[in-house]
């Protein structure tokens, strides 16, 4: 079973990339740029047939290893 | 909006402050107000528990620039040189978030050196973790590691010593302390002192966001629907930012545009703006609608408490408003005038033209509260330490214990981490008693050391706070360097607690002894309190870095052994002295008795003697002995080189641990020429100082005659595996 | 001769690379990035650090700025360009080298003295340098293991373009002596006309005995030549 | 008009960050993970309400500056 996890700052973290990546695309003429936001991304397959589980071992992959809970969000989606 | 008790406790201020609080105001504050005089009132800012102590230590000699009470302290180094430094904790922010909370201790204290006019040269750090079994010291020092090297590397300033320290002691607790050295040039140093009226008050670097805003912002946040959005967030550091701060900042300084000139660091906005307009008796008008901000709506209060980094307050002279302006815009960075100076002595914050706050500078800073806390002598209970009974081992099984144990093995797996060497400057890289980086362009240098020595504080604390401001100065003499002046980092437990407070108090009798009979002054510091969890508070942990002059660079001179067939001179009296010693603890798990005893005059014999024979070039190499004692420092000399040596036992030996293990203080290794022998014993009995000749420097084989012999290369590998394996 | 080197917003060995430079008898000046005029130089030099604190990814976004078109066509008219260390990176974002930097295979950052070997001398860069001499040069970087496609890693080495590998003091190229898990141990490497040289080692850290040793020293009499 | 995008590594070129990611799920027990592979996300958000035009900037985006198309590959989502 294959997931996807995507993993973005909290809103209110000072996110020094993002800061940079949106002054170089303005920079490079991409004037129609509202905002753009930086993350992590993961695609995980396990091998567990049973959709709940598996999205649990997930997200406990997440909590304890692929997230800073402290800084981060994330979601999981289904593939 | 009514300020209820809870608001008040969650503000962290004491009901008897309340009460201050509005008698100085003569009314009730409003919530931005409570904020502030939280902001300025809490142990950080306003040193209320360990002022009166502070105090007492010497902070005056003729190199003495600027001691305590700036950004950093600044040192005469001759020539128009002079060097500023400080230290500075990040203790809990490192708990919580490793990485962040030690890059922005690591950025937060090079603000503090370069808003002096200083150019950054140097980053050291006193790093102290759990046990290593306990389950988050792992994680806890890689991160702490690469937030210190992130920050470090990426701004461009070599991290060039420190110490690192594991101890169940601070499980819960660990300990990051950060220390900058900068270069300036001693006619062109920069205070936060405002004068002038009307000048403008500028704000430039990263914008504010709602970092940091700590308890203080969870009150505010029950004011408030969004609470979620609020919460307060762990400061994330930019060294990138800094950089171009640094770079900004130094430009600008070239001219004479700056009448004064603060980094935001805890309180910002807040402690900054308070703390300029107090020392020029001032007051400071801000129109808080004009400060740069990251998120929509942020509110006066948030603004005035945020701790974003990458940020700092400049007060200008007048129409320098436009070329100042231009630097910043150069490199990228927000400048905006956002205030003046004002002759009313009051902090005035406006938002849109409404005054929102204003509290009189004086109740801000001077009227902080100052407490002479209750404290308590250590109670040095009759220590029954039987060591005739303890199980005999053998020398080279002990020293192997020692030298694979987590507190001594070889920090490379750290110190690869941080670049050390960027700047071209760095003559001694991490590895030796102490670092040394040139003064760029010039042929002199500064070396730079911290230490400390929490088993010894917490036995007997003014011993210990003696013992590790002497340790401190003999790792700058031990690489030819005269000790100039110290910084220091108290890292404490609950100063409420009489315990906490008399080791507070204890510690720095023993810093001051030892800083007075020295000539060796306290230039700059910082006081970290509270620390520990549940009422069990850390081991006494002061810190202290220091700083010291070689004047005419030769060839930088370390602890490793240059070749064969030289003699290893032992200058100081071994008495044996085992309690408290790293061999009883990694040996036998005994960690108990009296530190050492520190002869301040035989310290500074011993040392001077030291520096002498460096400096008539007689010595090839040279080791303090610390931690460990006599052959653990031995094998220092050794590892990382080809030779070892071959000791005799002396004569009359009374027992091969003591001699071999004790930690006896003021006591060095030099490694001399056989050709300079007889020179440098004449020099040392005509000073009378004790010493032994005690073995002879061979190729490959570390030895103790009739003990045991052993491969240099075994050594190494027993001194470098703990780190890899772990 | 004359040198320049492009400062970039968060480049921290601008300032080494300089001072080398002039040691070694270049009339250098520093170009800061937001020009978009080149003085005429024999050398173009984009030093180490880290431009724009290497957010996205190292080296991607100073592959963008303005100055980085003037010496692109500098390079393409042949004139000499040396990228180190953060400066390789550029070079390989801007397509002026191909391959890319990845992260060091342990993850950290490693700073320390490693040894690299020589492997062709008969270019600007390296003339001065024996054939097989094992140098002794500091290395300071998180993305220092250098990638490429295979088709590029055979042509690199049928033309001879790899400039160094990391070795043992023995010279031994081998996983062991391969601090970043760099492919095939490649420390730098040329263009196909030889005229741009990208490296991740500091040459300017070992130009001085009181710091270090003088093993890069022959690159820059190399090049003053 | 809001997308994300997707970057990872393409199969060919080693990822050093993932194999330490999966040996540090495997060593934290879980033992029915079959792959994680990492990459890279953005949440791109641009003033342009014609979707095909929006799609082509994030697409232009991606390929001057976001992607490096030697060793990655992208992914655009319309959000
Ligand atoms: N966290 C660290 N950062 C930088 N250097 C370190 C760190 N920890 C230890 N070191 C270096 O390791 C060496 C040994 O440290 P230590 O045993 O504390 O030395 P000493 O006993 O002479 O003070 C020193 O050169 C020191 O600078
Ligand atoms: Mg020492």
């Amino acid at each position: 079973m294959k997931f996807s996890v995507t993993v973005t700052l909290k809103k209110d973290v000072l996110d020094p990339q993002g800061k940079v990546v949106e002054n170089t695309l303005d920079n490079l003429g991409f004037k129609n740029l509202k905002s753009i936001r930086q993350g992590k991304f993961f695609e995980i397959e396990i091998n567990e047939n049973d959709q709940e589980k598996a999205k649990n071992t997930v997200k406990e992959m997440c909590e304890k290893l692929l997230v800073n809970l402290i800084i981060e969000d994330y979601k999981i989606n289904k593939l | 909006m009514e300020i209820t008790k809870k608001i008040i406790e969650k503000h962290g201020l004491k009901e008897s402050e309340f009460k201050k609080i509005k008698k100085l105001l003569k009314r009730n504050p409003n919530l931005l107000e409570l904020g502030i005089f939280s902001a300025m009132w809490n142990e950080h800012c306003s040193y209320k528990s360990s002022r009166i102590h502070l105090k007492k230590l010497p902070t005056k000699s003729k190199n003495v620039i600027q001691g305590p009470g700036e950004n950093a302290g600044v040192i005469d180094i001759g020539d128009n040189d002079a060097i500023v430094f400080k230290i500075e904790s990040h203790n809990h922010p490192s708990y919580i978030e490793p990485y962040q909370g030690a890059a922005t201790g690591v950025g937060g204290i090079l603000r503090d050196v370069f808003t002096m006019g200083a150019r950054p040269i140097a980053l050291l750090n006193s790093i102290h973790f759990g046990s290593p079994d306990h389950y988050k010291t792992k994680s806890l020092l890689n991160g702490v590691v690469s937030g210190i090297g992130g920050y470090g590397n990426c701004i461009g300033i070599p991290t060039v010593a420190g110490e690192t320290k594991f101890n169940e002691t601070y499980n819960e607790n660990i300990l990051v302390n950060a220390m900058a050295v900068g270069h300036a040039k001693k006619n062109k140093i920069f205070y936060s002192k405002a004068k002038g009226l009307n000048k403008s008050v500028v704000y430039v670097g990263s914008k504010t966001g709602r970092d940091g805003i700590h308890g203080a912002s969870m009150a505010s946040a029950e004011f408030d629907k969004n609470t979620e959005e609020k919460k307060p967030t762990v400061q994330v550091g930019d060294p990138f930012t800094e950089k171009l701060l640094l770079e900004a900042c130094l430009e600008l300084m070239k001219d004479d545009s700056i009448i004064a000139i603060q980094d935001m660091g805890a309180a910002g906005l807040t402690s900054s703006s308070v703390e300029m307009a107090s020392k020029g008796s001032l007051g400071i008008e801000l129109d808080l609608e004009k400060v740069p901000c990251r998120e929509n709506n942020m509110t006066p209060y948030e603004m005035m408490l945020s701790e974003s980094q990458e940020r700092m307050l400049i007060i200008l002279e007048d129409g320098k408003e436009n070329y100042a302006k231009d630097i910043f815009k150069k490199w990228d960075l927000d400048f905006v005038v956002i205030g003046k100076t004002t002759d009313t002595k009051k902090l005035v914050l406006k938002y849109n033209n409404e005054i929102k706050g204003e509290i009189p500078i004086e109740a801000l800073a001077l009227n902080a509260p100052i407490y002479d806390r209750e404290w308590s002598k250590k109670d040095i209970s009759k220590i029954n330490l039987n060591l005739k009974n303890l199980k005999k081992i053998n020398l080279l099984d002990s020293l192997i214990k020692i030298l694979s144990s987590p507190n001594h093995s070889n920090k490379s797996w750290i110190t690869n981490q941080y670049d050390q060497m960027v700047m071209c400057d760095t003559l001694q890289r991490s590895g030796s008693d102490a670092a040394i980086i040139r003064i760029h362009n010039k042929d002199k240098a500064i070396a730079v050391s911290v230490d400390s020595s929490a088993n010894y504080c917490r036995s007997h604390p003014i011993s210990g706070g003696k013992q590790i401001v002497c340790e401190n100065w003999r790792n700058l003499i031990s690489v030819g360097a005269k000790p100039i002046a110290i910084t220091n980092c108290l890292n404490f437990g609950n100063p409420e607690n009489k315990e906490v407070m008399g080791e507070f108090t204890e510690c720095l009798q023993g810093i001051k002894e030892a800083c007075e009979y020295l000539e060796y002054p306290v230039v700059s510091g910082n006081v970290s309190f509270y620390n520990g969890t549940n009422k069990k508070n850390i081991y006494p942990t002061p810190v202290i870095g220091g700083v010291g002059l070689i004047s005419k660079i030769s060839k930088p001179l370390n602890h490793n052994i240059k070749s064969n067939d030289n003699h290893i001179i032992l200058v100081g009296k071994t008495f044996g002295h085992l309690e408290q010693s790293c061999f009883l603890k990694e040996n036998y798990s005994i960690i108990d008795g009296m530190p050492p005893q520190v002869n301040l005059q035989n310290e500074k014999n011993n040392g001077e003697i030291i520096l002498k024979l460096i400096g008539e070039n007689l010595i090839l190499s040279a080791h303090d002995i610390s931690s460990g004692g006599l052959l653990v420092a031995l094998s220092e000399m050794s590892i990382g080189t080809k030779f070892g040596i071959k000791i005799e036992k002396p004569k009359n030996l009374g027992s091969l641990s003591e001699y071999f293990f004790g930690e006896d203080q003021s006591r060095y290794l030099i490694e001399v020429d056989k050709n300079n022998l007889a020179s440098i014993e004449k020099i040392l009995k005509d000073n009378n100082i004790f010493f032994e000749n005690i073995g002879i420097t061979q190729n490959e084989y570390f030895e103790v005659v009739d003990e045991f012999k052993i491969k240099i290369k075994e050594l190494y590998k027993i001194n470098n595996e703990w780190y890899n394996k772990y | 001769m004359k040198s320049s080197v492009i400062v970039f917003p968060g480049s921290n060995c601008d300032r080494d690379i300089a001072l080398a430079l002039e040691k070694m008898q270049f009339k250098n000046s520093m170009v800061w990035h937001k020009e978009t005029f080149l003085p005429k130089s024999d050398l173009i030099v984009i030093p180490g650090g880290f431009s724009y604190g290497d957010y996205l990814r190292s080296g991607a976004i100073a592959g963008k700025s303005l100055i980085i078109d003037e010496v692109i066509k500098a390079a393409k008219s042949g004139c000499l360009v040396l990228g180190i260390c953060n400066g390789f990176q550029i070079l390989t974002e801007t397509g002026l080298l191909e391959g890319t930097l990845l992260r060091n295979k342990n993850l950290k950052f490693i700073n320390r003295d490693v040894n690299i070997k020589v492997l062709n001398n008969k270019t600007n860069f390296t003339s001065k340098y024996e054939i097989g001499q094992i140098l002794k040069i500091n290395i300071a970087h998180n993305e220092g293991n250098y990638f490429t496609n295979s088709k590029h890693l055979e042509q690199l080495n049928k033309e001879n373009l790899i400039a160094f590998k990391y070795c043992d003091e023995n010279g031994n190229v081998n996983n062991q002596s391969n601090p970043n898990g760099a492919i095939e141990n490649i420390a730098g490497i040329f263009n196909q006309k030889k005229n741009i040289l990208g490296m991740m080692p500091h040459p300017e850290r070992m130009i001085d005995k009181l710091i270090s040793n003088t093993d890069g020293v022959n690159l820059f009499s190399s090049l003053i030549n």
